[in-house]
């Protein structure tokens, strides 16, 4: 256990703080600022909601990876180190799985993940437009041990990097 | 009622790194209830984040998205204090949207 | 037939109560050795780190509960209860009348011994006590409103150290050892005891999930489980260990549940309170 | 003559307990009456085991299907269990002391 990460979790916990105002400023990762309740404007539903139109239904209709990734994006990923794959060794709990995407390749158009044990391998997929980081972190859910499959299309191209996850039941007997 | 949307967008210098935690049940299919029925799919299909009038990020999610999702982005050209507009639509036509602030 | 067998139980409560006057109740002594037991073993985790449970114990736990935690899926939990703490009851009064300090940032004190009524009180009961005084329904120890309210008052009294103190009251004294004895009995069809995981097994892999120290054990609740998709309080992470081990468990908070957790949160006397917790 | 013995005796108490002539249903009954007093002492211990009460309801179901066979060996599993069960919390009320942090 690296002596650093108990510092910073010790030091947010000793922090002499005497008012304990609700909005609590004491976030855990030192680059968050609020962590209590969101300094949220009302929230005003007048908002449309999200075309529903441009959900690539087939893709994830797809019951194999191959499938999953040719109706996606009609092409052959090609694996690169530049996409970096950030997922556990073994996922503490299948139904909650955090993965994070991120790539130094240049004008990426979409970032997707694919998980090819799952029954719908096709988990998340992402358009990137101009102007928004080529990165993306999220919680997914998986069936048990399996490949996951980080997908980037760069320049009309296809990249991806693989990494396998370990998934079992936790706990007692029962 | 309390929005299903919880935001936290912070701007560091040009870039804007924004996380979002949505309630929502992203049942699957595959889960069995109590009496032994399965449950019915019930998820998240698009969600996404609008800024000055422009999308900034969409996210096309399925089934194995897990429950009360959460997705962290960062985009460019947002200032503190201006506007995000974050919206969902799940596969039943329910929907949720919140107007949260860049701090 | 049925005579004989009466007899018999009561022969075993008497035999019991005779094992008890011999050997002399000393908290002190006991948390002198507990604490010196788990820091020995652990030389490397700092004291305070021992309220993360699994995640002090295993660095690939620790990554990927600290990106969950970053933005907690107990998050909903803390702000319903926020929202439940400060909506009055029907006669107007809310919790606040209740608690000490309008009942923010008091976590670290529960559960304490009532000399009144000679029994362990532990938050989520003196939640419903509170209800019942105000004319409200109580809630149901398991489910979402009582978690998500203490998930409210662990929140706000999060970093305080705990501060269970047990009475010069001999009562105080018999319900800590019967939380202790609950603490080392072995049960169920398994055969376990608390200890035997918490105490023997600390750190080491039950399937995926790694063992919690028994140091600390309480500080996290109630906790979100991502095997349960949801919030747990006390009482659902204790009936669901009971079931695990093939033990039935007993009725939520009941008698023997207050006296371990009393047990145990006596045991962190000085470890910060990290509720609501994530756990995997 | 002394070779004898044993085999008497495993006749004699196996005509005992399951006496031929008596009805299955009564077999049943007399098993889930023992099973039940064996459950209702380890509730009393606060010890009773999740398995235990899955054999009890097995025995009912099977003697409500007229499995009678299948229903008496459930009620005499469940018997034995909560007899372990018993035992277990007898066996712990000196045990629990030595595993204490001391």
């Amino acid at each position: 256990m690296e002596e650093t990460s108990n510092r910073q979790r010790n030091a947010c916990w000793e922090r002499p703080d005497s008012t304990r105002r609700l909005m609590i400023q004491g976030a855990i990762s030192a680059g968050l600022a609020a962590i209590g309740l969101p300094a949220v404007a009302g929230s005003s539903r007048a908002a449309t909601a999200p075309d529903t139109g441009k959900w690539p239904k087939d893709a994830f209709a797809q019951k194999s990876e191959a499938d999953a990734i040719k109706v996606l994006y009609g092409k052959q990923p090609q694996a690169s180190d530049q996409v970096k794959l950030d997922a556990p060794e073994i996922a503490e709990n299948g139904a909650v799985v955090p993965v994070a995407v991120s790539t130094s390749l240049p004008d990426v158009t979409s970032i997707s993940i694919v998980v090819s044990q799952n029954p719908f391998p096709l988990a998340a997929s992402y358009p990137i437009p101009a102007g928004t980081a080529a990165m993306v972190s999220n919680r997914l859910k998986m069936a048990k041990t399996s490949n996951v499959i980080a997908l980037v299309e760069s320049g009309g191209k296809l990249f991806s990097a693989t990494k396998e996850v370990k998934v079992t039941v936790g706990g007692c007997g029962g | 009622m309390a929005s299903t949307i919880r935001i936290r967008a912070v701007a560091d210098g040009d870039t804007t790194v924004v996380q979002a935690l949505v309630q929502h049940p992203m049942d699957s299919g595959f889960v069995k209830d109590a009496q032994g029925n399965f449950i019915p799919p019930h998820y998240i299909e698009v969600m996404e984040f609008a800024h000055a009038g422009k999308t900034v990020f969409t996210a096309f999610w399925g089934p194995a998205v897990a429950k009360d999702p959460y997705i962290k982005f960062s985009f460019k050209g947002a200032q503190k204090g201006e506007d995000l507009t974050v919206s969902w639509v799940d596969n039943k036509g329910a929907a949720d949207s919140l107007v949260g602030k860049v701090q | 037939m049925i005579r004989a067998m009466s007899l018999a139980i009561a022969l075993s409560y008497l035999w019991r109560a005779v094992a008890f006057a011999g050997e002399p109740v000393n908290p002190d002594a006991d948390f002198k050795a507990f604490r010196d037991y788990f820091t020995k073993r652990f030389p490397k985790v700092s004291l305070n780190d021992f309220v993360n449970g699994p995640y002090s114990m295993d660095a690939d736990l620790r990554k990927q509960w600290e990106e969950i935690d970053a933005f907690p899926p107990y998050q909903f939990a803390v702000d319903k209860g926020k929202e439940m703490f400060e909506t009055p009851f029907r006669n107007g009064k809310t919790y606040g009348d209740c608690f000490p300090n309008r009942g923010i940032g008091i976590r670290q004190n529960y559960p304490y011994f009532d000399t009144k009524s000679g029994e362990v009180i532990t938050l989520d009961v003196a939640i419903n006590q509170c209800r019942a005084a105000n004319g409200e329904q109580p809630f149901d120890y398991n489910k979402d409103d009582m978690a998500a309210l203490t998930a409210y008052m662990a929140y706000t009294s999060r970093g305080k150290p705990f501060d269970i103190k047990i009475p010069d009251d001999p009562r105080a004294l018999a319900a800590y050892q019967k939380g202790e004895q609950y603490f080392y009995t072995r049960r169920g069809q398994l055969n376990f005891s608390c200890a035997s995981c918490h105490v023997q097994n600390p750190g080491r892999h039950i399937r995926t999930e790694v063992l919690a120290p028994a140091l600390g054990i309480m500080a996290a609740l109630p906790i979100y489980r991502s095997e349960w998709g949801g919030m747990g309080t006390t009482s659902r992470r204790l009936t669901s260990c009971n079931s695990q081990v093939r033990a039935v468990p007993l009725e939520p908070e009941d008698e023997l549940y207050r006296d371990v957790e009393y047990y145990l949160s006596y045991m962190s006397n000085g470890l910060p309170v990290s509720g609501p917790g994530a756990r995997p | 003559m002394r070779k004898l013995l044993p085999l008497v005796a495993l006749l004699f108490s196996a005509g005992l307990s399951s006496p031929a002539w008596s009805a299955p249903a009564d077999d049943y009954q007399a098993a889930y009456a023992k099973a039940e007093v064996a459950i209702r002492q380890a509730d009393a211990l606060k010890n009773q085991w999740t398995t235990t009460l899955s054999e009890l309801a097995a025995a009912k179901k099977a003697a409500d299907a007229g499995d009678f066979d299948a229903a008496v060996a459930h009620a005499r599993q469940a018997e034995a269990l909560a007899n372990a069960s018993i035992a277990q919390a007898k066996e712990q009320e000196s045990a629990w002391t030595k595993a204490v942090i001391r």
